[in-house]
């Protein structure tokens, strides 16, 4: 057997100055990894604080820096990077069958960007840690918070740089290095969601970077630029964070709806259904995205008339969202589909992303939007897109593809049971908050009126079960990097460039550059076969390895 | 000394776009300085508009770029389309005062 | 009682069971949606299971890019109706009806601070009567806050520097949670309060037993003068200021061209912010107040400039 | 060196290599759009909302240091709009020519800059409890103009590096072969000069006369 791009070279050296993005794809991975449970940390503590209307676990600040910590850890270090700079920077050259992404070198910058990052936001929090929650707002975050904002705001500055590197990388590797024939529309959903991901990162993290900058500008520099004693406008902040942050929500999920796209259709054995669809609605979500920031701020003192354009831009962006829900479901239709662990996950993805989206639906509605408002409706609307959707599309598309990427192929008993209990968890945590919020239980609250206890002891139980079905991969996956069968090259019998390879692949990806002839997600053969289970492919995935 | 076509390319023409952009400089300096000259600030902005198109279009050659390129060029425009206009939206029908 | 029991807390005003009404149909919606993905999903995995013996084969002739624009068109008009349903039914309630009552909400690190016309003044309460709408006319010392009342459906954020408001209609009397709702720091959670709906008569009765004593305006009018406000603008002034009598509601010319009208937003700016809004024909004389007039003293000359401009609006309500 | 010998991993063939990287070169381009836009953006609404005192403000900036540095920004693009094509075109010479012009003409940039700084710091044009202009919204106008002119010169500090590269590559007679640095260097030069067009008039022309 010869050399894998892990075992070719071993020293330390030759990971912390690789430019394989194989390699890179790791590096990130252990950062990000290392994040979650960070983010996951800071939320134990504030789901066990909420246990008791008046308790006193952590004090107060302790409480605004708790949740500031674990939205920003969660949003910028964990969900943002999370899909392309894993799975997207290990897949992306492997699917349009190239060596490498177009700059391997800025590739290795970017992460090194990103571990900066995240220093100068650990240093913020070992220096005592950041009160204004993950949004900035000022004039709170400019004149009146005690805490590390500036720390803060320049780890997530150089970590959005990084972001923007990675864009830009993504771009030219899309545009430039298709291997011959693999045209646009032969493109793998995953990498049509990676390319409009990247472009959402590199239109709107800069706006992001500059709000952040203007507030350091007024920490620092004593400019009065939201002071509202010099006439400065606080709306405008809120105005160039959303530019940015509501595109960035869609960062956090359009690779995972990339990442469910090849799931089904592989364990559906099903050509993913209205493909060119698919594609348009990536790209639609991916501009529309950009039009509707302004829902974020119904009740801030924004115009009417501005409420109104928002609101109506907000109802058409769900429109794409919806086209791709309905085609998930139509690849199942008459399909030849198991349940692997990938699959549990992948319809863990549909329902909660569907139920999500859907509560979506009434924040943009604006009167109900001004009920509903930070509390913990919202709350819940957003954990069920990121940790219900976008969490679980990344579990998922780390195990379909862990056989590629290490070479082992895990428990798909432990794995299963793990999807089943994140998803029962998960409902438990979070379902309880529509209901509070809908009652009017406010958002960031570390003490509140104890007609809500019951909804947050649910809340508090249903995050111990989360909790553990997280903590379960580590072991099990961990276990399988030593002792899990060796994996084939295409154990799941999938289709696409990155199962051509060898299992783990060679440093250089492709002996010789592929030629691709085809559409993707050519499964349908076995679709044909009426039912007839003998000219199948074994039911679970191929455990004996290839050469 | 005869000028060689490639000595055009080379040194005329951003000669040329030089002299250009130094007009529209001293344009907009006089006029922006003349005594309750009329819509001072539309011009200015607009002979903004005309330099950063020279820049844009000769020396960063898009009139020579391939479409990709231009496409990239159009797309931070439109971006800042919708930002400029979204937030407009908001701050231009806020109630008077 | 116990919370279980009811998915709606009381719905306590006009725009309360507006809101349910369209929460509930958007509901409706979206639990038929959602039931609809969900049969179709669990139907297919159950029926096109690995090796069953369901029909496979290519798909029929209907299922084409037809469907595909079938439901892209029904998604987008259903998306549609909503908007138009939950927005008309917005748009039409944004501003509060004329002669509403108007009380003056002062926001600050962590407290609500309350001003009645009758010049009550009350911190983390709302007194108001019942039938009658209310107007609230609210900023913020300091950071941004949010006035949230959960059983009017009631939210609105305060801002420092500028006013918003909110109105509603109260249709039960009662006690209600007052929170606020944006996060501002330490006490964030322990910035709430209630509010009291009583029989308008009760009310009246409520106010008048108030220490505070003169109306807002009487106090605004005692501002103005120890302000100075009345040297430029009062009858014998030398300085050439505009008259300020019916200057609420009026149609102002200003200087550089624009004509507004005077609302409360732009008397409050004249007051801390002059160069803002200068009104034609005068000299830019007029100092700026800020630092000088506190929010509360901007609230009362507010009150008292809109009370020279007959009919004054708050008597209509009480 | 030979021209094969520039073909990285994991390009195939020269020309994709080169449009790859001006591609990613654009896009990056298009950020920085954003980037200062969202701060053109910020000046917008602010002087929409307080246009006296952002005129007032206007009339303090320093005109003919404005002017004097837009025309050293112009004729820097010149220089370097021809030290590219030359290089193109295999002369290195005036290559390299143009290129130590443009630093010197990026340097004078910066350092007719510095004194227009020092001029407004003595003016106190800086705000904080001392500043000059009392009328509300000047104070706002200032801001803008130290974060934007404060961006703008670093990325100017940015590009003198980058053009600096270049002229140590052509020193060592290594800058035809760096094609494709040569194109990134010169449209990243050009697009601060181009931002400077924009800011130009935003402070330097809008109440004057
Ligand atoms: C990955 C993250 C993600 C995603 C994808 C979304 C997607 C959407 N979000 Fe969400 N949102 C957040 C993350 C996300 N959001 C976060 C983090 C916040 C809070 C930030 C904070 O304040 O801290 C937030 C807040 C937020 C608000 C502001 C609430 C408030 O603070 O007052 C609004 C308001 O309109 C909103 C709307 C929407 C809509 C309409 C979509 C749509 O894109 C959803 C589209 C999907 C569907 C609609 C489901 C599938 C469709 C069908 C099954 C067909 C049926 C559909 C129709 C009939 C139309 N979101
Ligand atoms: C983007 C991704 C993301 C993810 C994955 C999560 C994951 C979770 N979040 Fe998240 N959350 C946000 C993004 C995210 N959140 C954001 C943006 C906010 C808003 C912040 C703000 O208001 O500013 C928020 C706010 C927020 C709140 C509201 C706080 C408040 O308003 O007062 C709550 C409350 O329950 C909560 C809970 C949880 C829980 C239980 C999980 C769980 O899914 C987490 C499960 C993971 C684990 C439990 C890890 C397991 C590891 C361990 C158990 C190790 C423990 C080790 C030690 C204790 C040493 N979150
Ligand atoms: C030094 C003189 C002076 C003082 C003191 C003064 N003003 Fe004025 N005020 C003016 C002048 C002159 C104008 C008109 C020009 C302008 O808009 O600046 C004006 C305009 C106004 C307007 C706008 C009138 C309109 O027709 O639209 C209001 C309201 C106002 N002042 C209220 C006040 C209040 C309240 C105070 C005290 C807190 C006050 N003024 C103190 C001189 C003064
Ligand atoms: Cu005041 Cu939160
Ligand atoms: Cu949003």
């Amino acid at each position: 057997m010869t050399a894998s791009y892990l075992t070719e070279e071993t020293s330390i050296g030759s990971w912390l100055l690789t430019t394989d993005h194989k390699r890179i794809a790791i590096l990130y991975a252990l950062g990000i990894t290392a994040f979650f449970f960070l983010g996951g940390a800071a939320a134990t503590v504030i789901r066990l604080q909420l246990l008791s209307p008046n308790g006193h676990l952590v004090s107060a600040g302790a409480y605004n820096r708790l949740f500031t910590l674990h939205g920003v850890v969660m949003v910028w270090f964990f969900l943002v990077p999370a899909i392309p700079t894993t799975l997207g920077n290990f897949l992306l050259p492997l699917m349009i069958g190239a060596d490498d992404v177009a700059f391997p070198k800025l590739n290795l910058f970017s992460w090194y960007l990103f571990l900066a990052g995240g220093l100068l936001t650990v240093l913020s929090l070992v220096a005592g840690g950041v009160d204004t929650g993950w949004t900035f707002y000022t004039p709170y975050s400019t004149l009146y918070s005690n805490s590390n904002v500036m720390l803060a705001a320049m780890g997530v500055f150089v970590v959005g740089f990084s972001s923007i590197v990675t864009g830009v990388n993504f771009i030219a590797t899309v545009h430039m290095l298709r291997a011959p024939g693999m045209t646009w529309f032969r493109l793998p959903l995953f990498v049509w969601s990676i390319y409009a991901t990247s472009l959402v990162m590199v239109l709107a993290t800069p706006v992001l970077a500059i709000s952040l900058l203007l507030v350091i500008a007024e920490r620092v520099l004593g400019l009065p630029i939201f002071d509202p004693r010099f006439g400065g406008d606080p709306l405008m902040f809120q105005h160039l964070f959303w530019f940015y942050s509501h595109p960035a929500v869609y960062i956090m999920v359009l690779p995972a709806m990339g990442v469910v796209s090849e799931i089904i259709a592989a364990q559906a054995r099903r050509k993913v259904f209205g493909y060119a669809f698919m594609v348009y609605a990536i790209m639609g979500i991916a501009v529309i995205g950009f039009l509707v920031w302004g829902h974020h701020m119904f009740t801030a003192g924004m115009s009417p008339y501005a409420s109104l354009v928002f609101s109506f831009l907000s109802f058409i962006v769900a429109v794409p969202s919806a086209i791709k829900v309905f085609n998930w479901t139509a690849t199942l239709y008459r399909g030849q589909i198991a349940f692997d662990a990938p699959m549990l996950y992948a319809l863990g993805f549909l329902g909660l992303f569907t139920l999500g989206g859907l509560t979506g639906l009434f924040l943009a509605s604006i009167p109900i939007d001004v009920h509903v408002t930070d509390t913990t409706f919202i709350v819940a609307h957003f954990h069920y897109i990121m940790v219900g959707g976008t969490v679980s599309a990344f579990f998922g598309g780390l195990h379909f593809w862990w056989p590629k990427i290490t070479g082992r192929l895990y428990s798909e008993f432990w794995a299963r049971t793990a999807a089943i209990i994140m998803f029962c968890g998960f409902n438990f945590t979070f379902f309880p908050m529509f209901i509070m919020g809908y009652l009017g239980m406010p958002r960031r609250y570390y003490h509140y009126p104890a007609q809500f206890q019951p909804y947050h002891v649910m809340a508090s139980c249903g995050a111990v079960v989360l909790a553990v079905a997280y903590l379960a991969p580590l072991v099990y996956l961990g276990w399988s990097l030593f002792k899990g069968p060796r994996a084939g090259a295409n154990p799941w019998d999938a289709t696409g460039l990155e199962w051509t390879t060898p299992s783990p692949p060679a440093k250089q990806n492709f002996a010789k550059t592929p030629t691709v002839t085809s559409e993707p997600y050519l499964y349908h053969e076995d679709g044909r076969t009426h039912g007839d289970p003998r000219s199948l492919k074994p039911h679970r995935r191929q455990d004996e390895p290839a050469e | 000394m005869k000028i060689s076509d490639r000595d055009r390319e080379i040194i005329l023409v951003p000669v040329l776009v030089w002299i250009g952009l130094m007009v529209a400089l001293a344009v907009t300096v006089t006029y922006a300085f003349w005594p309750h000259a009329p819509v001072k600030v539309e011009v200015a902005l607009v002979i903004a508009a005309i330099k950063a198109a020279l820049i844009a279009i000769v020396y960063m050659r898009l009139s020579r770029s391939p479409p990709l390129l231009r496409l990239a060029a159009v797309a931070a425009f439109l971006w800042l389309l919708m930002l400029f206009g979204l937030t407009f939206a908001d701050y231009l029908t806020r109630a008077p005062g | 009682m116990n919370p279980f029991s009811r998915l709606f807390s009381a719905e306590a005003s006009t725009g309360a069971a507006r809101t349910d009404a369209i929460f509930v149909g958007v509901l409706a919606f979206s639990v038929v949606i959602l039931l609809v993905v969900l049969v179709l999903v669990v139907g297919f995995a159950a029926i096109y299971r690995r090796g069953s013996k369901a029909r496979r084969g290519d798909l029929p002739a209907w299922v084409s890019r037809e469907v595909e624009i079938g439901w892209t068109a029904a998604t987008l008009f259903i998306a549609l109706f909503i908007f138009w349903w939950a927005s008309s039914a917005q748009f039409s309630q944004w501003t509060a009806p004329p002669g509403a009552l108007e009380i003056h909400v002062v926001g600050r690190q962590w407290m609500w601070k309350v001003q009645h016309p009758s010049g009550a003044r009350e911190i983390n309460m709302l007194h108001a009567p019942l039938g009658v709408p209310v107007r609230l006319v609210m900023t913020s010392q300091d950071v941004i806050h949010s006035f949230y009342v959960p059983a009017f459906r009631m939210k609105q954020d305060v801002l420092p520097g500028r006013y918003t408001e909110t109105w509603f209609k109260a249709l039960r009397p009662g006690t209600y949670d007052l929170y606020c709702s944006e996060y501002c720091g330490l006490d964030h959670s322990a910035m709430t309060g209630h509010v009291v709906i009583m029989a308008p008569a009760d009310y009246a009765r409520w106010a008048r037993a108030q220490p505070d004593g003169d109306s807002l305006a009487t106090q605004g009018q005692a501002t103005f003068v120890s302000l100075g406000c009345s040297g430029c603008h009062g009858v014998e002034a030398k300085v050439a200021a505009p008259p300020l009598t019916g200057v609420y509601g009026r149609r102002v010319a200003l200087a550089d061209g624009r004509r507004v009208t005077a609302d409360e937003t732009y008397l409050r700016d004249a007051i801390l912010d002059p160069a803002k809004n200068r009104v034609a024909g005068y000299a830019p004389a007029m100092p700026s107040y800020q630092g000088v007039a506190s929010e509360e003293d901007t609230v009362a000359l507010v009150a008292y400039l809109k009370s020279l401009s007959a009919p004054p609006a708050t008597e209509a309500a009480r | 060196m030979t021209r094969a010998a520039l073909l990285h991993e994991p390009f195939k063939n020269i020309p994709r290599e080169q449009e790859a990287f001006l591609l990613g070169l654009w896009s990056f381009l298009a950020s920085e759009a954003l980037f200062f836009g969202a701060l053109f953006l910020g000046y917008a609404v602010v002087r929409h909302l307080h246009i006296a005192g952002f005129d007032e403000g206007a009339r303090h900036t320093n005109a003919v240091f404005g002017t004097a540095n837009t025309a050293v920004l112009l004729t820097s693009s010149l220089t370097m709009a021809v030290a590219e094509r030359a290089a193109l075109a295999d002369r290195a010479r005036l290559a390299r020519i143009m290129l130590a012009a443009t630093l010197l003409l990026g340097l004078t940039f910066l350092v007719i800059k510095g004194f227009e700084y020092r001029e407004d710091l003595e003016e106190h044009l800086m705000p904080g409890h001392q500043f000059a202009i009392p009328l509300r919204g000047a104070v706002l106008f200032f801001s803008f103009y130290w974060v934007m002119t404060g961006v703008h010169a670093l990325h100017l500090t940015v590009g003198l590096g980058v053009v600096g590269r270049l002229f140590g590559l052509s020193l060592g007679r290594r800058l035809l072969e760096n094609r494709a640095s040569i194109q990134t260097t010169t449209l990243y030069w050009h697009l601060v000069d181009l931002i400077w067009v924009v800011l130009f008039p935003l402070f330097y022309l809008v109440a004057r006369g």
